[in-house]
């Protein structure tokens, strides 16, 4: 049963190559069939061959497909390795990447390239499984490249309007310079162990080198680098809410659910690497800390329903590197896990708002949506809900509480970082119920014709159920107390050392986390709803703050003028190629010369035999005077 | 002797100079019978009687009777002095005069200086220049044929009035 | 004898193709046809039979072929066969048949004395990958010159003439300098041995003071970074190719310029591995300002095939990191990416030229929405900008990840500079993607689709791409043992110079 | 045959090539270039006659002979050049005959 393992990436490749080939010349009802069905297959044979493996007792399996590379000693190959860690990753990328494509046929029906979408869909979930199965770093950033590409093909995807080609370009390079960084590391990697094969380098790295070695830091901020670049984080975190310009549902599976937590499944994979370099983890709880603060100021100020959104998806992810920060690896799967079915259903939602109103992004001018489209209404309310992590009933409160609390007892957790975490779930809250107020409260601004179908209404339904109950899988010690989740993982990753003597103060860092995330709601609700014309007034009177959030704190204008623009400069200035301007020299020399010389051929024959009598003078001269 | 050949040089010089300043072509081809024959005189002192009398039929004779054969061949007009006269403005000598003085004084410097003296020539007679002519020097001699041979070819060649064909491809190197 | 044959069917081919112009210009087109695929068909079959082959003759050679040409000054016609020069001939045959291919249609006028000439090109460069002996390599080094110079002159575009002979007398300077260090090599050898002979096999030996050999070396070095081409010896190769029909620029990009790169394989590593080994952290620090030159320029350039000139040049650079970087990872990486830079680039030529039989121009600010009219074009398009930013899967991934992995042992500031290299190489890659093939259209003429024969010539190469990509282990194992041989040139070096001070030997091992 | 200095016959020979040589720089008529061309080949074989007869040899002779002949020559073929110009470009201006300039 295990062995089936290769169906999960190869199926999906299938359906993209098939739809590559024949797409334009089958029914769209084929095409939507190929595609999903594809996905829907790998996802069933997912949960077979996740269920052999967790019920055998074996930590781990390897597939190898074939032999890739394999010179002087570097021999990558393709080969696929499964345990828990990666699990969990294929089953949210299949499971969740089947509604999506569920929910697309519904989404893309009346696009004229329906096929080039399942087509670029599929093949992004076959990249993205190889990336959480590879064996390898090399095959890992296969799927690590792969998944760029068909990020840049899908947010490019109606590419007619130039705007979009542009937030597509910048998406890819701005984390093809993560993955710069990141090949160097594998070169480090390799130089140091002589292999990438990701078991062994885990095995042998505790023992070439000793915590805090100059090395595993370097290689740590170098895998760092790629994360960050992937995952949106700050500094390269400003190509993701360009990347809106995609269809929603691409948004939803790549920008929310999977592509964008490739980052978060590196460092969790690499842990070892990184508490070698104790550094370096600090890097990424700082990263972590910083960017999920900067990225919820953002997301408060924004119009646009999927740029909060974007937004919103850098923050929460800014909370799973502050938990890898800490040592929590588990909680940070956790929380990938949880945010991939709300973030998604977010996105979904949206989605659906967006078509059903004719391709309106502005929330404020949608408003009233409750009354009219009470299926997406009520879904959307949930994923919000649990993005706010509104206590006990929602998933993403059991997923985000562990990180606060982690955050704060960790060994390698601080107060700061707890603060951070702290105040960052409280403008989480209060930017998603502001998002959910002035979209689905108030007076409608819109008018609409129709309602979604059941093509698009089933996979918000079961992601919204999803977001809901997914979170009893890890309970916290004081409520009920069941470790599902990191009970699976502990053969992967370590589990969180605590501060001694600390268990006892979790309910009261839990009571807080409440309180705050319920006064975000209040908070959007006295703004919005109770007093509608305030937020204005604020705005105008804080245009300067405002001005920098909304642009997501002049990050763009930052690369724009120490990045872009010399580079362009200098790019138009070499446009002649100044090297080739010597040697068009050398040749204009030359035919000065020749000019020159050719004035003394002027035919009249007294100039010829004046120069016979000044050459005779010289050489007369010369004889006198030697 | 040597009052001989200094009245025959001052001849000859002053010959020349009229020769290179006239106008007339005709005037200047008489004058230049008239320096050759200075110069005969010059070799007859310096011994050599029969270079003399060569010179005197060949340079004064053949050489400047072609050269009028070819004046009354193109038929010069009156106007042709004029415009002679017209070429030969004063500003034209001066840059040639300063190159020629400078280049007089060193062949002068070099001559006087090299300290060669001498006096008395003894005569070398035609024997002995045949003598040489045909003996050590008979390639010269030779060679001598053909470049003359060469040269009436040549001159054939060239004195030909193909008139149309020159004239066609005339035209066509100005296109 | 069968190496003999790849040339004379090249030769006579070409001289049937012009006499052929005479009664028909489409027979001309089949003949140069016929006789490119009867070579890759033996070519095929030596690839296939590599092993029996091997096994015979016993050693990494797998063929050759020897009659002495000019005797008494030691010059024979020598040709020899291993993996390198096998898959490099592969590469030659299928990039000629492609050549062939592209010119069917885009060619109006003296067609035989097109295909005469790209035959010789053709000739040219199969002699160069072939030839064992220096004086016969020379030759075959002109032959591939003039039918070029040719090409580019007689079927180019608006402003031929000047690319024909800026191409020429590059290429021609450099190669006279090459052929004084040839000769500089047989009477240094003559002078030591007493044996006068141009064979590349009994040169290998010759030992020189470090001055002789460095300038000999230069010479070498001259012709082949001329021909590859190095910043700042490239400037003839955008002009070149934007100037030359697209076949030449595929010939071009695709084959003469790997016989610089096969030229420094070969010759310049083994042949002086001391003075290589010295002037080997310039030359890497050439290579890396040619990645980064070439990547700069290619963004700016408007002129859609004068962009595809200046990534070669790009691309070019990590053939120089990689030889110099003295390891068989390195090495190896230079091999794939002679191949893969081979197929992408011609690739992407094809299709500028597919472009300009269809709207007459190659000014990129003229076009724009293409895909709408023309996706499949548009997908090929994207797999080889894909493939020459080095997107994983595809052949150019595995080619520049290994130079950048045996580079990094070698130099790792160099390397980091190099891998810069590709986010360059994305932002010029992606302009060209979109500027071409996104954004709103922009003619409001109709664009055919590919035609069958268009994509005859490009679906060939997709696959090669993607299989070199995904299993790159059989041109790996082929060409391993003439890698090991161009390595073990150099170790030796070291070795010697480890016994010689082992302390220093050490140390500069350590740093960098 | 008194002592007539060797040198007095050079310094003849020098004046003369020199006058010779301004007549070719200073005119323009082709003709007057010819003879002035006459003129030093003359001087030039006056100074192998001072010579030979200072040593007393034939071989200073036999140059002037063959100086002779070349000027024989060149006079005939120069002449006949003369003829063609002044047909073709009905002018004896040296510098009308331009036409060969680079």
């Amino acid at each position: 049963m295990m062995d089936l393992l290769w169906l999960v990436p190869a199926l999906p490749f299938l359906g993209a190559l098939v739809l590559i080939l024949f797409g334009t010349r089958i029914s769209r009802t084929m095409v939507a069939v190929i595609g999903v069905g594809s996905v829907g297959l790998a996802a069933l044979i997912t949960i077979l061959v996740g269920t052999t493996f967790i019920s055998s007792s074996e930590s781990s399996f390897n597939l190898l497909l074939w032999s890739w590379i394999d010179v002087a000693g570097f021999s990558p190959s393709f080969a696929l390795h499964l345990d828990p860690l990666s699990l969990i990753f294929i089953f949210v990328i299949t499971f969740v990447g089947f509604l999506i494509h569920v929910y697309s046929t519904a989404f893309m029906a009346g696009d004229e390239g329906f096929s080039r979408f399942f087509a670029y869909l599929n093949l992004f979930v076959c990249s993205m499984l190889f990336l959480v199965l590879a064996d390898n770093l090399l095959l890992l950033y296969l799927g690590w490249e792969g998944v760029g590409l068909c990020s840049f093909l899908l947010i490019g995807f109606w590419y007619e309007d130039k705007n979009n080609g542009d937030a597509a370009r910048k998406a890819f390079i701005v984390t093809r310079v993560g993955d710069t960084a990141m090949a160097i590391g594998l070169f480090m990697l390799f130089d140091a162990f002589g292999t990438l094969a990701i078991p062994e380098i885990l095995a042998q790295a505790p023992q070439v080198w000793t915590v805090g070695s100059q090395t595993a830091v370097i290689i740590a901020l170098l895998l760092l680098g790629g994360a960050v670049g992937k995952s949106a984080q700050l500094p390269l975190q400003t190509w993701l809410p360009d990347a809106m310009a995609g269809p929603s549902p691409v948004s939803a599976l790549i920008h929310a659910a999977t592509m964008v937590t490739a980052g978060v499944y590196l460092i969790a994979r690499m842990h070892v690497m990184f508490e070698l370099a104790p550094l370096a983890q600090q890097c990424v709880a700082i990263i972590g800390a910083v960017t999920l603060l900067l990225a919820g100021f953002s997301a408060l100020t924004q119009y646009d329903l999927k740029r909060v959104l974007a937004y919103s998806t850098i923050s929460q992810i800014g909370y799973m590197f502050l938990a890898l920060g800490v040592g929590a690896w588990s909680a940070a799967v956790f929380h990938f896990m949880i945010h991939a079915f709300f973030k998604a259903l977010l996105f979904l939602g949206a989605g659906a708002v967006i078509l059903l109103l004719h391709h309106e992004h502005d929330m404020f001018k949608m408003g009233g949506l409750r009354k009219k489209l009470p299926a997406v209404y009520w879904t959307f309310l949930i994923g919000a809900a649990s993005l706010a992590a509104i206590p006990f009933i929602t998933a993403g409160f059991y997923s985000k509480d562990n990180i606060l609390w982690l955050t704060f007892a960790s060994e390698k957790g601080n107060v700061w970082f707890f603060l951070a975490a702290l105040f960052g779930a409280f403008i989480t809250s209060a930017y998603t119920f502001r998002m959910v107020f002035v979209t689905f409260f108030g007076e409608a601004k819109s008018t609409v014709t129709h309602r979604a179908g059941n093509l698009m209404t089933v996979p918000l339904v079961v992601l919204a159920i999803l977001s809901l109950v997914g979170g009893f899988i890890e309970l916290p010690h004081t409520i009920g107390h069941l470790e599902l989740l990191s009970d699976l993982l502990s053969p992967v990753l370590p589990s969180v050392i605590l501060r001694p003597g600390i268990a006892s103060a979790e309910w009261a860092i839990q009571s807080i986390s409440i309180i705050l995330s319920l006064s975000g709601v209040y908070l959007a609700y006295y703004f919005y709803l109770k007093k509608p014309a305030l937020p204005g007034k604020i705005k105008s009177s804080f245009a300067g703050i405002h001005h920098i959030w909304f642009t997501g704190w002049g990050f763009d204008v930052l690369y724009q003028t120490i990045f872009i623009r010399p580079f362009v400069w200098l790019s138009t200035m070499y446009k002649g190629d100044p090297v080739d301007k010597c040697y068009t020299g050398i040749v204009l020399l030359t035919d000065f010369m020749h000019r020159v010389f050719a004035k003394t051929q002027g035919g009249i024959l007294r100039w010829y035999i004046m120069g016979l009598v000044i050459g005779a003078i010289f050489i007369l001269t010369l004889g006198l005077l030697l | 002797m040597e009052v001989t050949f200094y009245i025959a040089s001052a001849v000859a010089v002053y010959a020349t100079i009229m020769v290179i300043t006239r106008h007339n072509l005709i005037h200047a081809l008489l004058y230049l019978v008239l320096s050759f024959m200075a110069v005969a005189v010059v070799f007859y002192i310096l011994g050599a009687p029969f270079i003399a009398a060569l010179e005197v039929i060949m340079y004064a004779g053949a050489i400047v009777v072609l050269i009028i054969f070819v004046i009354m061949m193109l038929n010069l007009k009156a106007e042709a002095v004029e415009q002679e006269r017209k070429w030969l403005s004063r500003g034209i000598f001066i840059g040639p005069a300063v190159l020629s003085l400078i280049l007089l004084v060193e062949l002068l410097y070099v001559v006087t200086a090299s300290g060669v003296s001498s006096s008395g020539y003894p005569m070398v007679d035609a024997k002995a220049v045949g003598m040489s002519l045909y003996g050590p020097y008979v390639i010269g001699v030779e060679l001598s044929g053909i470049l003359l041979m060469s040269g009436i070819v040549g001159a054939y060649h060239l004195g030909r009035q193909k008139k149309k064909i020159v004239h066609r491809f005339l035209e066509k190197a100005e296109e | 004898m069968i190496l003999l044959w790849f040339i004379i069917i090249l030769f006579v081919g070409g001289i049937l193709a012009w006499i052929a112009e005479y009664w028909n210009a489409s027979i001309s087109r089949w003949i140069s046809m016929l006789a490119l695929i009867i070579n890759f068909c033996l070519a095929s079959y030596l690839l296939a039979a590599q092993n029996e082959i091997a096994i015979l003759s016993e050693s990494s050679w797998l063929l050759y072929y020897r009659i002495p040409w000019i005797p008494s000054f030691g010059i024979s016609f020598y040709l020899a066969l291993d993996g390198l020069s096998l898959v490099m001939l592969i590469l030659t045959f299928f990039l000629g048949i492609l050549a062939v291919l592209t010119s069917w249609k885009e060619l109006q006028y003296k067609i035989g004395f097109f295909h005469f000439n790209l035959l010789w090109v053709l000739a040219g460069i199969t002699g160069v990958f072939l030839t064992m002996d220096l004086f016969l390599f020379y030759f075959f080094w002109e032959v591939m010159l003039i039918p070029m110079y040719l090409l580019i002159g007689i079927w180019g575009h608006e402003n031929r003439r000047y690319a024909a002979f800026k191409f020429f007398i590059f290429t021609q300077a450099s190669g006279l300098l090459m052929f004084v260090a040839i000769l500089g090599l047989y009477f240094v050898h003559g002078n030591l041995t007493g044996e006068y002979t141009f064979d590349y096999f009994k040169l290998l030996g010759t030992t020189f003071s470090p001055e002789v050999g460095r300038w000999l070396m230069l010479g070498f070095l001259a012709a082949f970074i001329v021909k590859l081409p190095v910043v700042p010896f490239h400037s003839w190769l955008p002009d070149a190719h934007a100037e030359a029909p697209t076949a030449g620029s595929v010939i071009l990009a695709g084959l003469l310029l790997k016989t610089g790169a096969y030229g420094l394989l070969r010759f310049v590593v083994p042949l002086f591995p001391d003075a290589a080994h010295e002037i080997a952290p310039w030359a890497m620090l050439l290579g890396v300002i040619g990645i980064l030159y070439g990547a700069l320029l290619a963004f700016s350039q408007t002129d859609l095939k004068r962009l595809v000139a200046y990534t070669s040049v790009s691309h070019m650079g990590f053939v120089m990191l990689g030889v110099f970087a003295f390891n068989e990872l390195a090495v190896q990486g230079v091999v794939m990416q002679m191949i893969t830079h081979g197929i992408s680039t011609g690739a992407l030529f094809i299709i500028a030229g597919f472009i300009y039989e269809r709207i007459h121009t190659r000014d990129i600010d003229q076009m724009g929405g293409f895909w709408k009219q023309m996706p499949f074009m548009g997908t090929i398009a994207l797999i080889f900008a894909m493939a020459s930013l080095g997107l994983p899967g595809l052949g150019n991934f595995v080619a520049e990840f290994l130079t950048l992995v045996g580079a990094w042992k070698a130099s790792h500031t160099l390397t980091i500079f190099a891998t810069l290299g590709l986010v360059a190489a994305t932002v010029y890659s992606l302009r060209f993607l979109q500027s071409v093939f996104n954004g709103a259209e922009m003619t409001h003429v109709t664009l055919p689709d590919l035609s069958l024969r268009e994509k005859l010539m490009v679906v060939p190469m997709v696959i090669f791409i993607v299989w070199l990509g995904l299993f790159p282990q059989p041109v790996l194992n082929t060409v391993k043992r003439s890698v090991e041989r161009v390595i073990s040139a150099q170790t030796k070096v070291d070795d010697i110079r480890e016994d010689l001070r082992p302390g220093i030997a050490q140390k500069g091992g350590e740093d960098e | 045959m008194d002592d007539v200095p060797i040198e007095s016959g050079l310094v003849l020979a020098s004046i003369l090539f020199i006058l010779g040589m301004i007549g070719v720089l200073t005119r323009r008529n082709i003709i007057f270039m010819l003879i002035s061309v006459e003129i030093m080949l003359n001087a030039a074989g006056l100074a192998f006659i001072v010579a030979g007869a200072k040593w007393a040899q034939a071989d200073g002779q036999v140059m002037f002979i063959f100086i002779l002949t070349m000027a024989a020559a060149e006079v005939s073929v120069g002449l006949a050049l003369i003829l063609q110009i002044y047909h073709q470009l009905k002018t004896l201006d040296s510098d009308a005959a331009s036409k060969m300039n680079g």
